[in-house]
């Protein structure tokens, strides 16, 4: 499987093929051995040539994937083939920017916008409490709000869309 | 004494109980709704329900919590941190109810804690304080006066105040008057008294603290320093014992100095002077903290005495088991505390579930923990939900083991700041000891978290997951089948 | 040194990686095909399938982990303990390639491998040994001859022996022929070597070891002793130290004693030395111990120094970093052996699956261990899971953290000898340090386990899993739901 | 909901009721005040009348539970008046001494009898291997062997049934 990885505007090509249980994985022009366990689930015990890693794997959305190693998180945008096409036919209108999600599991203490209002880059949409410490989720763009699910007083998960946009002249 | 109460949650309220263990004494934990599975209430001998989950209405509520030691017959009650521990009328009630408080008398608890009242008994009794005022500033007028008196920089604090509320740092006149008000409001905000005070600002400071035991007969023994200096928004975030900075002779000094501060006040029990330090290793008494610190393991780690015992030992009657001649320090011990916060996302909390958790071990590793795998971190409470603690016959040993051991910690379901940590410990500067209070913004820059560069496993490990993902799918495709639960659960937050 | 590969697997092999890593070293891990998803696996820094899962086939298999080395380039190999950890002709074929062995050099292995031989180099060293035979026995007619000479009770022993295999206890004449017999059987199968030597048995004996350092400049040192008397069936079980039978003059003694052993077989590397000593304190050279052993962390405890870390520094050429005088003894340490096994059903080992773990931690606890939540407890190995290991000032609060410590350990999925070690620390002859070999049948009887009799709270808990079971079946009658999984997983077993 | 306790022959009538969200346990006589709650699967915290209690609970078989408190495991025989009164009608002819379970996951390494066969107590039934110890089960009673479910070589799970025996003039 031919995978392409979306990086500060560059795709990194990335083949997984497996062999003899494991794996070989190119990418950026070399060869990786790779044999791969998943010891629960979200925990990946990893040979690569030999070295050990264990990585963790969470996938907030489709897509994207937050690997971490023992130094840190990384953020990783992996298209498969199909999903490449989509996105050079303009398949992927919904773009990032317009989903406003929680950024953590809290409680929704106030929503600022109502369905049709316009917004402009930086304002207040909802307010997310956590621990006694408000966080107010602000337009990353310019847009039209499309749909508000946050509703005032319910708890949410991180990673939940809270308020839909549209684009402006999208 | 054969049961005590334990008037706290989390971490701590778990270390009380297994000192109480080690004591043949029964535990009673108390809890509030959203902690009936919680570990401190499985570990003790007895629990009981004390209110809904807001802090005010069960762990803060004195007359729920004095009703239950009642209603089982436990003899002491054992405040922890935070809380009802540094509160003068629940020790009183305690007394009142015929309860042994297990801390200071309510009169010591009083005097360190309004700040200004504390600095002039100290300067009384002769323990350096940071020149400045002794009394709360009436207005912006006197702080402008005393400050011009002192010399920028200068530091306004509150007078009620603790863990960093009410402070402004003020370098020239100009600012001063806005600093007052913020100061002074954050302080009515924070704890109902607006009243603030002035200090000259020591640069580049060490936070150091002494850790005293004091019994009822007047015995009084310091247990050697702890280096705090590593701090976020004034918040302690890694300690150690003792302090690269500190030799025998300071220790000496400072110690004898703290037992000095103990004594001006009448204390009884396990106490934390705190001093602020300046480059030349000159100590300025900055407050007393009445009760066990969060991070007292590492002074038992390094001198082999249990604080949390001797506490319970001395709230008892009984006379200090040794002499400051019979103290001494082992090896090097350092602490970080692992809160559940995003430091990639403005280090907010991050309560959840835990799905699983595997906590370090081995040589020289101690934790203190009250994580469990399927347990909840809460909204309600404070996000700290574990300490670990590494002891090394050196302070480079110690160091490399809490690297090690923080490597090994393992949390899915919520975030940490374990790599946060990782990045402070395994920095050059912190293994040369080089620390003040302003190590972090200088290490880590404003954001005070570095996000790491792009790693070649991290992009395999993603097209693996990916790819091993799709191929689960594929046989699910149309049926309410194990597909999709087996992908929700490997994509809970790592 | 920059790369060590470790020739073994389990708990062991994740200390030799700690101590690699605080010493910034990479460490290579080598796993059978039952291993793949092991600790030590993971935590490794590279990591080499060596072939299937029997012993024989991978960490007995020299070439294999020969050929390892040398891809990956690892310098030297620490064999830990068992497998290939005594076995000289694997010191002297890593010698062969030009890597290090960490451990002492092939002839002193061969020396103290061979019992007979052993202790005649020890008798002539000066090295006290039980009364009897310094050669093999010819056949029982010699073994009569002697023992009538040594006075009974006599115990035969195999010359290649260990662990309890090839050993009979003989009380009089009549029974020799037939002990005879089936020792040289027994040692036979085990050690592929027939021969049998005979000691004066001593009763109630203590096993009293010394554990030693030396380096490769003639540096000996006594590290102190470790009091091992509890043991099931020629196994040790809890172990502690200092013994509580060991003062200041009698350490001294033993650990000249054992320094001079170590010293006559030209020893480099960790060792240790095993006493037989009777009830008037008398002690006599049992064996050598050419390697770490399972028990090293109580030594770790009370004297501050790292062994994995010494015996790697000394195999890389360092000279020792202390002197004799600068030792000491802080406190008592007491460990126990995890055992996947069943004491109420003849203590039968028990494999499988690992539900979910919690490890106890808190002041004083060290948990060296293997296991993990869903990892699998194998077969093919040794049942040893984890160890537990308590520190305190006195040994009895290191007994009472002890079973502080052994009252949290949980595994849910396979069975262990918990409940047998809680049985032997917190009984009163334990707890007053009254140790011998025969402790554990004459406390807990001919069956080594005494089942506790009903308690309500069984009951209760009983009734009440039924109830919540029943009601949670009940929305599931008739179709393919949760029902019956939710049932399925939790009566897995505890 | 009413049980009953078998123990040594006695029957000890334990009643179970919901109340307040936690239950009322009366057994032998004493009602307790019981919260529980299931910490993981097997798991129970349950507090007694104010006790704590860390309890793990696996039910090898119907009616079987094997409970685990901090001192050791307590095997309880549980009935339900359902089952009370079945086996009062003689319903549990298949009764246990005549299933031969694994006592421990292993291998099977010998099956020592054949269907149809007569055996009296003691005899060897099937040998099972764990950590290349073998284990011998014997018939626990007189009996004809029913069922030979042991397939040498195969592995198998702890209390799984190997061999089924009838009762020889039950």
């Amino acid at each position: 499987m031919r995978y392409v990885i979306l990086r500060d505007g560059e795709q990194v090509p990335v083949e997984v093929q497996e062999r003899d249980g494991g794996y070989l994985v190119r990418l950026g022009g070399v060869t990786h051995e790779v044999d791969s366990r998943e010891v629960v689930p979200g925990l990946l015990s990893l040979l690569v040539n030999g070295e050990s890693w264990e990585v963790t794997v969470y996938s907030p959305e489709p897509n994207f994937y937050h690997v971490h190693l023992w130094d840190g998180m990384r953020r990783v945008e992996l298209l498969s083939p199909i999903d490449v096409v989509m996105r050079s036919q303009g398949g992927a209108t919904a773009g990032r920017g317009l989903h406003v999600r929680s950024p953590m599991p809290g409680k929704v203490v106030r929503v600022l916008v109502a369905p049709g209002q316009r917004v402009t880059k930086g304002d207040g949409l909802v307010v997310v409490e956590a621990m006694k410490m408000q966080n107010e989720l602000q337009a990353q763009d310019d847009g039209i709000v499309r749909e508000v699910r946050a509703r005032e007083g319910e708890n949410v998960e991180g990673g939940v869309d809270l308020v839909l946009l549209d684009p402006v002249d999208g | 004494m054969k049961k005590v109460l334990i008037a706290n949650r989390g971490e701590i309220a778990v270390r009380i109980i297994r000192a109480l263990r080690d004591m043949e004494m029964s535990a009673v934990a108390v809890f509030s709704e959203a902690d009936r599975a919680a570990r401190h209430v499985r570990l003790a001998d007895e629990a009981y329900c004390i209110g809904p989950p807001p802090s005010s209405e069960s762990y803060l509520n004195m007359d729920a919590i004095l009703d239950v030691a009642k209603r089982s017959g436990a003899e002491a009650i054992h405040p922890g941190y935070g809380f009802l521990s540094e509160n003068a009328e629940f020790a009183a009630r305690c007394a009142e109810a015929g309860l042994v408080f297990i801390g200071p008398p309510p009169a010591a608890i009083r005097a360190m804690g309004e700040k200004t009242q504390a600095r002039r008994i100290m300067a009384k009794a002769g323990v350096p304080v940071v020149p400045g005022t002794l009394e709360p500033l009436r207005d912006a007028e006197e702080a402008a006066a005393e400050a011009q008196k002192v010399g920028y920089p200068v530091m306004l604090k509150a007078a009620a105040g603790g863990g960093g509320k009410g402070m402004r740092l003020v370098h020239e006149a100009k600012e001063l008057r806005a600093a007052f008000r913020d100061a002074s409001s954050e302080a009515v905000q924070s704890f109902g008294d607006g009243s603030v005070y002035l200090e000259k600002a020591i640069l580049k400071p060490r936070h150091i603290e002494m850790q005293i035991l004091a019994d009822a007969y007047g015995n009084v023994v310091y247990m050697g320093e702890r280096e705090c200096s590593i701090q976020r928004r004034h918040q302690k975030i890694v300690e150690e014992a003792p302090s690269p900075m500190v030799g025998p002779e300071m220790r000496a000094a400072m110690g004898e100095i703290a037992v000095k501060a103990a004594r001006a006040v009448g204390y009884v029990n396990a106490g934390t002077i705190e001093f602020l330090v300046d480059e030349r290793g000159r100590f300025y008494f900055m407050e007393m903290n009445t009760r066990l610190q969060v991070e007292h393991a590492v002074t038992e780690m390094v001198t082999g005495i249990d604080l949390a015992r001797a506490q319970i030992r001395i709230a008892a009657g009984e006379k200090l088991r040794f002499r400051q001649e019979d103290l001494s320090i082992r090896g090097s011990a350092i602490e970080c505390r692992i809160y559940a916060e995003d430091p990639e996302n403005h280090f907010l909390p991050c309560p959840g579930k835990i799905e699983a958790v595997r906590l370090p071990e081995g040589p020289g590793v101690r934790v203190d923990s009250s994580v469990f795998t399927s347990g909840e971190v809460s909204l309600y409470y404070d996000p700290m939900v574990a300490k670990v603690v590494t002891w090394g016959r050196d302070r480079i040993i110690a160091a490399r083991s809490m690297i090690r051991a923080l490597q090994e910690f393992q949390i899915v379901g919520i975030r940490t700041n374990r790599n946060f940590l990782l990045q402070i410990v395994s920095h050059p500067e912190f293994l040369e000891g080089r620390l003040d209070t302003g190590f972090i913004p200088r290490i880590l820059g404003e954001r005070e978290f570095r996000s790491p560069g792009p790693h070649p496993v991290a992009d395999i490990a993603a097209a693996i997951f990916a790819y091993e993902s799709a191929r689960r799918q594929k046989p699910c495709v149309g049926g309410a089948t194990t597909g999709p639960s087996a992908w929700r659960r490997a994509t809970g937050r790592g």
